[in-house]
């Protein structure tokens, strides 16, 4: 699979908007984006990390780090997303309305929640 | 918490570029970074955390109702240009009513037709896809040119014109799941929250 | 494995000692210890994130840590460590004179570079 690179982090700050919600203790690398659309939430527990370049959108739903989970640079996390405590989301993953276990470790470059058609190009999956 | 800020890069060429032209009913979220000839439509949404640079490559085009989500990237190269829908040379030409999902990168020369969806953190680079494609996630698309109405899964590496030929069509199936996907971001315009 | 809870920080600040050079864009959790001993240094490259309570030793080396790289809450490397880019370390795992490869994740609570005699009790390894 291809990834691009990830693209130097051109905001200056991280960018919240809606509810949400970071505990004190939480560490947000720059370039980072929190978005909770209406009606939706953002919670940010004890002790989470989250990468540079990081975009969370909640959509339909909450999206909520347990304590201690820790997300990648460039991780793309929406809809409606839990990262259980102590999980480990490798860096340039996407989650689309998916769960991740608590303690789990997600290999960078996942893609988790893609229900689209899959198909067989030149013998191989999906290439 | 604890958030520190990176300055932007200054770009040394960029003293003497030409303004984006945004048309008023266009939103630009004001943490999108438009900068040199980038042409906005009218009703076109531009999310936060965009990068959209026509300060190698120019111009850039970007269609009527088209969505461009957070964390995309768009620049060309300094050399190389495709053929707009009016005839005229661009180094990214996206149509109406296209969207370009989270952390897609497109980068000129590339042309991007009508009704297409591109899925997040694909690639479009030096190619033309044409009219009402869906591409879905994590996908590169290269050096080739997408016939219209062409499905691509996720995953997906088409970097020979062969592999291009071979796509299947889109089908309704598709159309479904990439509108659930572009959902997400229908309640990011300001009229509608 | 047990793990004992996160205890909180009682430290606001983090602490830093030594040869430590941290770039502006990283970002770092409160009650982190940074310390170089003589002759060592940390070099915390740009986007890095470190979650709190996390310690960072070097000793008879270097700790790099390359950019984007991120560690999670209660993370300890020591001695001589890499972290690669984009790499994302769990929280609460132990890096002993050990590297991690550029977009690895390693799951929460894992233990590297530990070179003890292994045996095994009760049937299982080390349990």
């Amino acid at each position: 699979m291809f990834f691009p690179p990830l693209q130097p982090v051109s905001t200056v700050q991280s960018c919240v908007s809606g509810d949400v919600s970071i505990d004190p203790s939480a560490s947000i690398a720059s370039g980072v984006l929190l978005q909770a659309d209406p009606e939706c939430r953002i919670v940010i527990s004890a002790g989470v990390c989250i990468g540079m370049g990081s975009i969370l959108h909640a959509h339909g739903g909450d999206i909520v780090l347990e304590a201690g989970a820790i997300l990648g640079a460039g991780v793309l996390a929406i809809g409606q997303v839990t990262i259980g405590a102590n999980a480990c989301v490798g860096s340039i993953t996407t989650l689309f309305n998916a769960d991740v276990q608590p303690s789990e470790a997600i290999a960078s470059g996942s893609v988790l929640g893609d229900r689209s058609r899959q198909i067989v190009l030149d013998g191989r999956p999906g290439v | 918490m604890v958030v520190r800020g990176l300055a932007a890069p200054p770009t040394p060429w960029s003293k003497s570029l030409a303004e984006p032209t945004i048309d008023e009913t266009a939103y630009v979220h004001s943490f999108a970074n438009l900068i040199g000839d980038v042409r906005v439509g009218p009703n076109v949404l531009i999310s936060p955390g965009t990068s959209i640079r026509a300060d190698e490559g120019s111009p850039f085009y970007i269609g009527k109702d088209t969505h461009i989500q957070e964390g995309v990237v768009i620049h060309g190269l300094d050399r190389g240009r495709v053929i707009g829908d009016d005839n005229r040379e661009y180094s990214v030409w996206i149509g109406k009513q296209v969207s370009i999902t989270h952390m897609v990168l497109v980068h000129g020369p590339a042309y991007i037709g009508d009704r297409t969806f591109i899925g997040f953190r694909s690639t479009v680079f030096n190619a033309r896809v044409g009219e009402g494609c869906i591409v879905m996630m994590h996908a590169l698309i290269q050096d080739v040119e997408i016939p219209p109405g062409k499905y691509v899964p996720s995953g997906a590496v088409i970097t020979t014109q062969q592999q291009a030929d071979r796509l299947p069509d889109v089908k309704e199936v598709d159309r479904q799941f990439a509108n659930h996907v572009v959902g997400a971001n229908e309640a990011m315009r300001p009229e509608s929250r």
